[in-house]
This record gives structure tokens, sequence and C-alpha cells, in this order.
């Protein structure tokens, strides 16, 4: 696909996950809103895995090696499931700090 | 040259985009840069020869995720602003982000070039998996039992979501009222689209066996569908203690736990010999898929709202 | 030949509506505007790049693919562009009568 | 060979019971019981086994051997552990039958509650059995999320509010663990932990990748300074639930770290490490104990004590090995360790139960409220008094073996600092315990009525204490249990 | 032929860099969903692109589930910009 590339593509992924990984960890550390850490988890864990697939595909002419893109999904799907409940939690302490719901 | 051109542009835009999302105060942009970041990250896919996780990353990174954020945003609303930003916090923030990103990059790039994995493996087990696209054996069969505690978290996740409901609430119907003008335009994308993406979804299902594809891309492809319906207004969400809903939720992880269990008679967890491989999984696919987009969709939508005073 | 030159003319015409999307999206003065330029782009941009593709689509299956793509995108880029023209038109006026905007 | 219905019971049949509660909450508390009824005695069949045999059991789930399939294994550290969890879980379900059973109508909590806390145990049970570094990470995704629900269930302010802070902080470090496995997978194409041994070396991913794993592991066991979210969510959580969540779930994640270090990488732990971790373990101890000292509340009190009987477990590496002369028994520091890990887990969810069946009775956890209570629930003071012996480590409870052998191990060695460390934590135990114990016997003021409790909410934690003295006095049978299958690292240790 | 396809590539990325801009500035939230939603058709374009490069049509189900879903995020905002979260911009009568 396109001329002997500069540099593998797997490597210039590879990076650029390592990079969202530290984006994604300064954008959940610093102090903010608890939906903005949210969506830097979710940043984090994409770099994470777009550098797990790229490590698959280092030997191209083999095809991308399936048991990573495997484990990914099953982690996206994870991810996602924890963002819903993260979501929740923090709708339901807005709705019980506004004090409208002040059940036993 | 030019694919090095092409792929060093899109890490670009993508780490532009992440910054953007991380910094700034204004959270309603940071939500938009993660919704074309999520975009993005399924082109980088497809340049990775992933295409089963770009078609993944493209329903729940671009869809749901996204849809997710924005429907928090809606209701959290000004609740949601920070007031000041100690200096010292951001500096360790910066500092231990960049630390592990610095040592991650390290990492990757200390890697040996020539690492094929398990390619070889899996495909010289691919006839005996029983299907033909690599990934779907590895996911249901070779590691079918990550795929299995994976649909246990999924419903974990949902009860966890319905039970901070609030006292009054149980009962009710999970998330909150949409409504739309009768025949207006988000009403009518509302009742046609849902057509078209039942028959993509259950396209993109069939097709997992022997392409890219499989219960958990389709799945999601078909709550997302199904989450349009409901924004629409044109459908509203059976109430949280409804049977059928439940026995649906919990259909999917019971079959796949029961075929794994049958293998015990053979003195095997969660085998699947080659010869009823194919028709097994197929059909642990399909109900996975009605399992997890129902889970998905009722995810989405939230806790149950509170009882009409 | 002959084919894989209609796609390079058709892909490039694409590719220059986009740019020109863009470029109304960053130059006019108002969403209005804005939404009018972004709305050529969607249709003709993608339309001429699916067109030119569909050529070197070996099946016919994959040539109905991209066109149905096409129309898909056609749908959502009509009806996204009638829902983000209401719901500027309906803050502008929240926000003129001072009520509280979003 | 053992058959491998054994290995799979622990994890199918809470599991099962979890998806029936969904769907048939009437019949949730007969399913629950029953299924880890199910997983007790298959771990303890399994421990048995393992024990006359001396050597583990392995099963290839679907016939695939790794590296393309997941193994599971139960050698004598799995084993205990999955005994403790089933033990802890089945004794926990017992008394939850109070605040969450079936009252004609369906709640909120007590429909939530039990899917639950079943897949709470079943993720327990898995991360026990597991072999590969991926199933681990979708173990402790189910463990925690279930933990972060059961934490929320009370629906107060506070309870919220210390699960969303308990999610940040087990979400970071999940991925952290991830980034690590991912890692591994690159450099060594597989992700089991044999294999992995077999071909380890020390480069630069393979350090990145351990020392990720152990941060994001040190998060989720809420080591010192990373333990910000324990207290107040352990101390918002339901009795019951906390029971679990202070006595087996930091485990898990302290059981991998074990995985990583001395089965996966023994070669790879340099003595920087070693020094961190026994450090910020030592810190633990001191910091946790004197926080447990200022508390008024009850729950805050043993909440704040497993942060500090954790720094316990993180003395491991830097103690272990050491095989001097000196050293009468094999692995003496490892295998305090672990017993710590299991009497621990036993007499914090004894001390839990006994605290929720106080509060029920007193309606406050307040030192001020519970004056006095011996007079009307002596065998729940009584549990209490002796998980806190269990705790200060005193003869002969499994506390004072598991402190002997580490206290040998350490002299033998030479490094009489962490000798120092563990004697110390054993008097701190005493001193922030005292104030409870002072409390709950005092001579009650005549005009303070408790109200009465179900039996099974005082006989369930005597039981577990009983049980954590039980493993001092017939100290052989879990030193020999602990031996099988256990790695060459824990003997000749880290360095 | 796919040396041409990718260098289209480049050109369509410059053009959602142009959008990214468009989302950072963007005066109100309008712009910004416009501009996510040209990214959004841009992208599908990038995708059918990748596909005709690789040769594998198989991408083309990835532009099938973009092509699908460009609407979901824009709906999601216009609820979001919805007083209550819930409602329809078309449904506020506007006198």
């Amino acid at each position: 696909m396109g001329g002997d590339p500069i540099i593998a593509s797997w490597l210039v992924y590879g990076c650029c996950g390592a990079v969202l990984v530290g984006l994604g960890l300064f954008g959940f550390m610093r102090p903010t809103t608890t939906l903005r850490r949210v969506l830097a988890f979710n940043i984090v864990g994409s770099g994470i895995f777009l550098l797990f697939g790229a490590t698959g595909y280092r030997v191209p002419s083999t095809g991308a090696d399936p048991v990573p893109q495997a484990l990914i999904i099953t982690g996206i799907v994870v991810a996602l499931a924890a963002t819903a409940l993260a979501v929740a939690l923090m709708l339901a302490l807005a709705r019980v700090s506004a004090g409208r719901d002040e059940d036993a | 040259m030019i694919a090095s051109g092409f792929d060093i542009t899109v890490c670009v835009l993508l780490c532009l985009c992440a910054l953007a999302a991380v910094t700034g105060r204004d959270t309603f942009r940071a939500i938009v840069f993660f919704i074309v970041y999520g975009l993005l990250i399924s082109v980088a896919w497809l340049r990775i020869d992933a295409i089963d996780v770009a078609l993944a990353e493209a329903a729940i990174g671009a869809g749901l995720t996204g849809v997710l954020l924005l429907g928090a945003f809606g209701q959290m609303g000004s609740a949601d602003t920070m007031a000041r930003e100690p200096r010292g916090a951001v500096l360790i923030a910066l500092v231990a982000g960049a630390g592990i990103g610095a040592a991650v990059l390290f990492a990757v790039q200390g890697l040996p070039p020539e690492g094929a994995g398990l390619t070889a493996e899996v495909l010289a087990q691919l006839e005996a998996s029983g299907v033909g696209n690599p990934v779907t054996a590895v996911l249901l069969n070779f590691r079918g039992y990550d795929t299995l505690l994976e649909s246990i978290v999924l419903l974990v996740a949902l009860i966890g979501v319905w039970s901070v409901a609030s006292e009054t609430g149980w009962g009710e119907r999970p998330g909150i009222v949409h409504h739309a003008r009768a025949g207006g335009t988000l009403q009518s994308f509302g009742r046609f689209l849902p057509a078209i993406g039942l028959v993509i979804g259950a396209y993109i299902v069939w097709a997992g066996s022997s392409g890219p594809g499989g219960a958990f891309q389709g799945g999601t492809v078909l709550a997302a569908v199904a989450i349009l319906t409901i924004l629409a207004g044109l459908v509203d969400a059976p109430r949280v203690t409804t049977r059928w809903l439940r026995w649906a939720l919990v259909m999917g992880p019971g079959v796949f736990l029961g075929v794994a269990l049958l293998g015990l008679f053979g003195g095997a967890f969660l085998v699947f010999p080659q010869a009823v491989a194919y028709p097994a999984i197929v059909a642990i696919e399909i109900v996975l898929t009605a399992s997890i987009a129902l889970t998905l969709v009722l995810l989405v939508l939230g806790p149950p709202r509170e009882a009409p005073q | 030949m002959i084919l894989d030159a209609i796609t390079m003319v058709l892909t490039l015409g694409g590719l220059a509506f986009f740019a020109a999307g863009t470029l109304g999206l960053l130059r006019f003065p108002d969403t209005h505007s804005r939404l009018h330029a972004l709305t050529k782009a969607d249709n003709l941009g993608l339309g001429l790049i699916v067109l030119g593709l569909a050529l070197q689509a070996g099946t016919p299956g994959n040539a109905i693919k991209l066109v149905l793509i096409w129309a898909l995108a056609m749908i959502a880029a009509g009806t996204t562009a009638q829902l983000i023209a209401r719901s500027a038109l309906v803050s502008n006026l929240r926000k003129d009568d001072g009520d509280r905007t979003r | 060979m053992v058959h491998p219905a054994l290995l799979v019971a622990p994890i199918a049949a809470p599991l099962l019971a979890a998806l029936l509660a969904i769907a048939f909450p009437r019949g949730a508390v007969a399913a629950a019981l029953s299924a880890v009824g199910v997983a007790l005695v298959a771990s303890l069949v399994l421990v048995v086994e393992v024990a006359r045999t001396g050597t583990g059991a392995a099963l290839a789930i679907g016939g695939w051997p790794p590296p393309l399939g997941i193994a599971l294994e139960a050698d004598g550290l799995s084993a205990m552990f999955l005994l403790a969890a089933s033990t802890i879980g089945l004794g926990v379900l017992v008394v939850a039958q109070g605040p969450f059973g079936w009252t004609g109508r369906e709640t909120r909590k007590g429909y939530s509650f039990w899917p639950l806390a079943l897949c709470l145990l079943a993720a327990l049970n898995a991360i026990f059995l597991s072999r590969d570094f991926f199933n681990f990470y979708v173990g402790l995704e189910l463990l925690s999320l279930s933990a972060v629900a059961l934490v929320a269930l009370d629906g107060k302010r506070e309870a919220i509010e210390a699960a969303l802070r308990y999610l940040m902080f087990a979400l970071v470090g999940s991925l952290l663990y991830l980034l690590g496995a991912a890692l591994l997978y690159a450099q060594y194409g597989t992700l089991d932990i044999g294999l992995i041994a077999a071909s380890a070396e020390t480069n630069g991913p393979t350090l990145v990748a351990a020392g990720l794993m152990t941060a994001g592991l040190a998060a989720k066991t809420a080591l010192f300074p990373l333990h910000a979210w324990l207290p107040s969510a352990h101390t918002g959580a339901p009795a019951v639930a906390s029971a679990m969540l202070s006595a087996l779930v930091p485990k898990a994640s302290f059981f991998i770290l074990v995985r990583v270090w001395f089965d996966a990488l023994p070669g790879q732990a340099g003595p920087g490490l070693t020094l961190v971790l026994g450090t910020m373990g030592a810190v633990a101890i001191v910091y946790g104990s004197i926080l447990a000292l200022l508390q008024e509340r009850l729950k805050l009190i043993i909440a704040y004590s497993t942060v500090a009987q954790l720094g316990y477990l993180f003395l491991v590496f830097p103690l272990a090995g050491g095989d001097s002369t000196a050293q009468p028994w094999f692995a003496g520091a490892w295998t305090g360790g672990m017993v710590h890990a299991v009497s621990h887990g036993l007499a914090k969810a004894a001390m839990f139960l006994c605290a929720g069946a106080m509060m029920a009775a007193a309606g406050g956890d307040k030192l001020s409220d519970v004056r006095g209570i011996v007079a009307k629930m002596p065998l729940a003071t009584f549990a209490f008094a002796l998980a806190a012996v269990t705790l200060m480590g005193l003869p002969p409870s499994g506390g004072f073996l598991a402190k002997y052998l580490m206290l040998t191990a350490a002299f033998a060695s030479g490094a009489w600092v962490w000798g120092a460390v563990v004697l110390a934590g054993g008097l701190l135990a005493a001193l922030y315990l005292y104030r409870p114990l002072a409390s709950l016997f005092a001579p009650a003021d005549p005009d303070r009525t408790f109200t009465s409790v179900p039996l099974r909410t005082e006989l369930v934690p005597l039981a577990l204490a009983l049980v954590a003295v039980l493993l001092g006095v017939a100290s052989q049978f879990p030193y020999d249990i602990l031996q099988v299958g256990r790695s060459v690292a824990a003997e000749a240790g880290l360095e | 032929m796919s040396d041409w396809y990718l260098a289209i590539g480049i050109g369509l990325l410059l053009t959602l860099a142009g959008a990214l801009f468009r989302v950072w500035r963007g005066p109100d939230a309008a712009d910004r969903m416009m501009a996510a939603q040209l990214t959004g058709t841009a992208g599908i374009a990038l995708v059918v692109i990748l596909a005709a490069a690789s040769g594998d049509w198989a991408m083309l189900d990835v532009g099938l589930v973009l092509a699908l879903l460009a609407a979901l995020a824009a709906v999601a905002f216009v609820k979001a910009a919805s007083p209550n979260g819930a409602g329809d911009p078309e449904e506020d009568d506007l006198s």
C-alpha cells in the first residue's frame, strides 16, 4: 500500500498511541469535572488500544495479528460499560446533592 | 512515501484532537473534539489492517460514547463547571502524563520489529475453530472465556446504572422522556432510519463469521439505531421491572455460559468440537448480539427516571 | 487506463468540493451561511468521490454498497443541517429574550 | 487428575446465580446461597486434592493450550485464596439476607445487591484461578464495577461520592495495568504467565510494562499513597458489602501483583522495586494505624485498619528470600505474607459484619453509640475481640503465624528494619483497636436500649473469627498448602 | 493508483483539519456541531478512499456504519442544546 514507507505504519501509530496515553492521563489527573475526567479516560483507553493494535501489525505481509484485535474489541466494550456507570454515578450525585431526592 | 505522509497526518490530527479535548474549560467543545477523535481513530484502525476494530470503534467511539457524553452534558448543564485550577495540581498532572507517555514511547520503539505475535498459531488452527474470520475465531473460540466474562461485565454495569436510581424511581422507565414534533425532521428521521439500520446491523453480525463484523459490532449498530428511535420520541424504553426485558438481557450470557458448561461432560470447559463449531458459534453470536444491543441501549439511557409526583 | 483517468478526475473534483465547503465554513460570517457552504461539500464532494470509486469497485455488490453509503450520508447531512439550523435559530431567539441559554 | 468441574464451579456457579437473580429476583437469595455453597465445596475439595497430590490442577479452556487459549490453574496459593473467598462470601451472603432479602415486593437495594455481590465473588474466583494477563484485566474490571456499584448502593450523597472517587482510581489502575499487559504481549507474543516466565529477559519494554502494571495494581490495592479512595468507599458501602470489599477486593489485585513479580518476571525485580514497595508498605502501616487511632466512627476505624494491614502484604517483596542457614523454613516471608492476606481477610470480614450488626442494634456506629453493647450482643462483641486478636497478631491466631514467619525471615536475613516495622505494626494495631474494644466492653448505662438483631448476624462473624484463629492453631496445614506450586523466587527472593 | 488515493486522502485530512479549526473557534455550539458534521462526511470519504487504496473492499462496511450513525451525534447535540435535554428544536413555537 503506497511506496516503501519511510517509517513503518505500525511505529507511527504505536508512537501516536503513546502520545495519546500521555495526553489522556494529563487530562485525567488535572483538577477538572468528572465528565471531563470520563472523557480523558476514554482517550487513554483508545490510545492504549491503538498502541496495542499497532504492535500487532509489525509484519504487514502476514496481516494484522487477530489476537490483539479480539482483545481490543473486548476492551472497547468494557470501557463503554465503565463510562456508562461513571456517567450514571455523576448524574445521581448531581441529583442527590441538588437535594431533590433525600431518600432513606 | 505517500503512505507515511498519510499516517503522520492522521496521527498529528489525532493528537491535536486529544489535546483540544483535554484542555480548555468549555466542556461542549471537548465533547465535539472527542467525537471527531473517535472518527479519526476508526480511520487509523483501517491503516493498521484492523477492520473489525475500526467497525467497533466507529459504532462505539464515534457513536454511543458521543451520545452518552452529550446526554450527560445536556442534563448536567451549568453544574458542570470547575471553579479554578490550582497551579500545583496541574503541574503534577503534566509531569505524570508526560512521564508515562515518554516511558511508553521508549518502550514502543524498543519492541522487536519482527514480532508477529500469534498470527501463525491462529491461522494454523483457523480451520478447527469453525469460522473464517480469525478475529471472530479468537473472540468466540480460542479466547471465548474472555468474551463470556465481558458480557457479564456489561450486565454488571447495567445493574450498577440501575441501582443508582432514586428510591421512588424503581420500576419506572429508564432515561428521560424524549419528545419531538409530530412529523418533524427528527421524528421522520427516527422513523426512516431504523429499517435500514436493522438490515445493516444484521448484515454485520452475519458477515462476522467469514469477514469483518460480529456480535459486538453488529450489536452496537443495532443499539445506536434503537437509541435514535428513542431520542426521536417514537418509542419509550420498557420499565426496569418488566419480565421479558430481564430474560432478554440474561439470554445472551446465559446461553453462552450454558454451552460452555456442556463441555464439562466431555471433560473440558467452553469447547466447540470442530463438527458442531460453526453452527454453535453462529447461534451464540445471534443470541449474544440481541442481549448486547439491549444492554447497550439501556446503559446509554441511564437509570430509571423519578416517579411522577 | 481510461477508467483510472476518469476516477482520478472525479476524486479530484470531490476533493475540490470538500475544500470549497471547508473554506466556506471558515470564511463565512454567520452560522446559517456556513451551513449553506457545508451542505454543498457533503452532497457533491462525497458524491463525486463515491462515483469515481464505483468505477473501480470490482463486484457490483461493492458499487451498490458505495451508493448506499452516499445515500445514507445525504440523509444524515440533510437531517443534521435542518436540526442544527433550527437549534441555532431557537437559541439565538432565546439569547435575545434573555432566557437561560444553552 | 482433578476433574475440570472443580476448577470451573467456583466461577460458573456464582455467575449462573447472578443471571438467575437478574431474571428471577424472587429466587435470588436461594440461588446465591446454593451457588456460593457449591463454590465453597468445590474449593474445599480442590484444597484437599492439591494437598494430597502435592501438585496444582490445570485446565486449558476450550481445549486450546496457551499461548492460543487461556489456562486455569489452582496451585496452593490459588486454592487457599479461593477457599478464603468462598468462606467469607458465604458468610456475608448469609448475613445479607437480613437487609437485602425478599420482602414481598421488589426494592432497588434488594434487587441490585444479589447480582452485584455474586459477580464480585465470581470475579474474585476467576482472578484467583487464571494464568492469563488479559483475563486478569477482564476479571479486575468485573470486580471493580461490581464493587463500585455496591459502594453506591445506599444512595446517600457520601456513598455515591465515594463510589465515584473509587471508580476513577479503579479505572486509571486498570488502564495502567492493561497498558503493561499490552506491552508484555508485544514483547513476548503471549499473555500466559508460564510462557512469559520461560522467555523473560531484562529489557526496556519489559521493565516499563512491569512498572506500569505495578503502579496500576498498587492503585487498585489501595497501597499508600494511592489509598485515598478506600476509607470513604468502605465506610459508605452497606456493612455487609464493605465486609467483602475490605476483606477480599484489594487481595485480588495484590494476588496479580504476586503473580507478576514472583511467577512471571522474578529475574527482572531489582532491589529498587522491592525497596520502594516495602517502604510504601511500611508507611501505609504507620499512616493507616495513626488515622485509625483518630477516628470516632467504628466503620472508619476498621477501614483505616485495612489501609494499614494491606501495608503488611507489601513487606513480602523486600523480605522474600534471605535463605541463610538461620532460616528454618523455606520461603518464610512469602508464606507469611500469604497467610496474612487470608487471616486478615477473615478477621476483617468478621469485624465489618460485627460493626454492621452493632450499627443495626445501636442505630449508629459512633463509639459512643455502641458503648456497653456487650450486655446485649455478647457473641458479636466476642467475635470482634477475636478478630482484633488476629489483627494484632497475638498467638494463637493466623495473624500471629503470619507475623512470626515474617519476623523470623527478617531477622534471619539481617533485615531488622522490616522486622521492626512488623512489630511496630502489631503494637499500633493494639493501640487503635483498644478504644473500640474498651467502648464495647464498658458497662452500659442503664437507659441505653439496643434493638435486638437476628442471631445469624452474630454467629457468622464469630465463625469467621474462629476460622481466622484456627489458621494459627493448625498452622502446619496452611503452610504446606501454600508450598504447592510455589514459585522458586518466593524462596530465593527477588534481588 | 493507490498512491493517488492516498494523496486524495491527505487532501481530505487537510480539509478535516480546517473543520477542526472551526470546532476550536466556532463562536457557538451550532458552528461546532456543523464542523463535526463536515468531519463526519470527510471521514466517510476517507474510509471509502482507503478501501480503494488497499483494495480491501470489506472496509466499506466501516463506511456504512459511519454513514448510518453520522446523524446520531447531531441528534444528541440538538437534544443537549434543548432546555431539559429531551426536547426538539422544531417543537418550540417561535412566536
